[in-house]
């Protein structure tokens, strides 16, 4: 049976994966961001997952404004790294599991979450920053990955609660996939960032640090964050911060916080950072 | 309507709300546009010609044209989409994103080195008059 | 406040739009099914609603296998008639009602529906054909509509529970708009009907009339029926009936039926038609 | 895997699965070129050249240029796509439809006329057997 080894949360940021690419991450800038993955990358090249499913957001790069999916699910063979304007990042192409995808997508939308399916997707920096910052610079990444791709650029996105409750449906889901698997959630996003107003640059060190304590100990109240309150407190962009629940709800209630990293900033953002652990 | 009013007592920051998602569709798409290089050169050639070919307000073209961001945003981009415009003039999120705030580029860095703008007098409206 | 006055349901048979098109509604094999449609003509003709929600599913006409949303709603201020491979069917531009869908698509997610939202959307037969079969060949079409694009084709469709769930979602929804706005809520598709493999032309009278009873009288039993007696029952294709159940969601628990009609067959497929009034 | 053990219990019945999409992603968006009169042309102009342009299987090519519409169903194909292979052809759905039954137009049309086929005997691979 395939089963939900460990949860990794990431922020996505664009000038990282820019700064993995033009091999600047020994900077005095990006220096001491990098440091902060090393014991996720030794970590994780000790045990690749089989699969990954990878929650993120588009950020008007395959997706446009004709249609806005919630929830859409890559059930591919595999996906393209996105051309966001002056082409591709230098990164493997990423391997699907259309498999597992498939079964998820039943799955869910049996157990009533009203996905959208993607039989075709490009992505964006959203997914392959985190596979860089966790994985580096391999011929072919080490691991499948089964996209889910969030909306949280129109308002609303997903509710917190909505977000938690389906990585509940996805540990029930990957907990009835019959094939022995091991499987990560990573969610991706935030942490506190605003890059559009006169309130653009606001980050709060506080706030990330207290979702950073509660995502781990108390989930259920930070599944009860209404919108307003990532908005006014982590920014306008902040509010990508969601999709940390749909990772958190994929875990057992209990689990062990095994790495830990803030750091600010990376261009406008702050990056927040956790490896988790799922307890018996 | 759906009470939004908690969203626009943000200051200094435009939700993009499904309304504004609607008014800012051809803006938005037209930016959109701007990821083929061959349309970014149309653009840069005859920037008024190439709007012309959207189906845009002329409030919208007339923001463009002046790189008027905080103008585009209320008028329905959003800064995904606008980064396009920006990204095609050779500029960074942070050049781009700084013209919003009043600050100049060295200012606003400044600021984002040593810890980025506090949320403290920034939580609503009333709090920041 | 906007109120929601009507519920009506009917299939939407693409044979029915080119009958209609082509001036054939008086043939032998027409005239009877438009004799059932004419007390509704008459009815809908004396007091048009402000906006129709109009519950329907394409046909591999404006969605192709990219994206397959499980619902999708229009936002957009108009939508164009599809050219579904030999010219657009000759009826008029559908206008919609963008501060309306706006609201709802607010409401609908911040109610945990996963909506995928349209800013363009051109809309084919599953649409043009149930507003021709109600309001004949007008100029322009008496009342604005907000399409609601739901996944059938591939399996598995939503639920009908979850149907019958976003029904009422969309009344409390719609309850909530300030407007004074009329709204009717058309639930299309069916009946019983089969175009594929060696069991097509599966008709299923008794099973139909048993769901129009039902689906008046004791809507939550059809909402527990599961997806696979559809498909046994009524046909690879009678399972699109599910979206019946959104418009019957939409309406109060006691309904009046106000008409009744059943045909068999139009093209491949059993014609069923409601029209039902909430009870205070 | 989800138990799909029930759908697959229909006899002469093709469930379109969000596995066989992937499988007939190829084919069904083949058939949603042919919405296009061009595209239809040179489909009918040389059949084979049209689908070597597609990643599709040869099984797959060869299902279509054999209009073997019951193997497109099996190799992933979708009727409502299917569909505009058989309208490019001229071909009703009562048409197209009737071929995968075993009975002729007539038979077919006679049977819909006469109020369709009844669900008895159809119901599951076990009973029909
Ligand atoms: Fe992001
Ligand atoms: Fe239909």
């Amino acid at each position: 049976m395939a089963r939900i080894t460990a949860g990794l949360a990431t922020s996505h940021v664009p000038a990282i994966g820019m700064a993995i690419d033009l091999g600047k991450t020994q900077d005095a800038y990006w220096q001491p961001l990098f440091a902060g993955y090393e014991w996720t990358r030794s970590w994780a090249d000790a045990a690749p997952p089989d699969v990954v499913i990878l929650v993120y957001n588009d950020h008007a790069s395959a997706f446009d404004l004709t249609m806005i999916p919630t929830f859409a699910l890559g059930t591919a063979a595999s996906f393209q790294p996105c051309d966001e304007g002056y082409g591709p990042r230098p990164v493997p192409v990423v391997q699907g599991h259309p498999e597992l995808a498939a079964h998820l997508a039943q799955s869910l939308i049996l157990d009533e979450f009203d996905l959208t399916l993607m039989n075709q997707l490009d992505v964006d920096h959203g997914l392959t920053v985190p596979l860089s910052l966790v994985y580096g610079q391999p011929e072919a990444w080490p691991t499948k990955v089964i996209p889910l791709a969030v909306n949280v650029v129109q308002y609303p996105p997903p509710t917190g609660n909505r977000c938690f409750n389906l990585g509940k449906a996805i540990r029930r889901a990957v907990a009835s996939y019959p094939e022995d698997l091991s499987v990560q959630v990573w969610g991706t996003g935030g942490m506190s960032h605003q890059i559009q107003g006169a309130r653009a640059g606001l980050i709060n060190q506080e706030w990330d640090n207290r979702f950073l304590d509660a995502i781990v100990s108390d989930p259920a109240a930070v599944a009860a964050i209404p919108h307003i309150e990532y908005l006014r407190e982590a920014g306008s962009e902040g509010v990508e911060m969601v999709m940390w629940l749909i990772m958190r709800g994929a875990l057992s209630d209990d689990v062990e916080a095994l790495h830990r990293f803030y750091h600010v900033p990376a261009s406008n953002t702050a990056v927040g950072h956790l490896v988790l652990q799922p307890q018996p | 309507m759906v009470d939004n009013s908690e969203l626009d007592d943000l200051p200094g920051t435009t939700v993009f709300t499904a309304e504004r998602s609607r008014q800012g569709f051809p803006l938005n798409q037209m930016c959109m546009s701007l990821m083929a290089a061959a349309n970014r050169e149309r653009f840069h050639a005859d920037e008024r010609a190439y709007l012309d070919e959207w189906p845009m307000s002329q409030e919208q073209k007339q923001a463009v044209l002046d790189r008027d961001f905080q103008r585009m945003l209320d008028l329905g981009g959003n800064v995904y989409f606008l980064s396009k415009i920006f990204a095609s003039d050779g500029l960074s999120y942070v050049q781009a994103v700084s013209t919003m705030t009043g600050m100049t580029v060295e200012e606003y860095q400044a600021m984002m080195l040593a810890g980025g703008r506090s949320p403290d007098g920034w939580r609503s409206k009333s709090e920041r008059a």
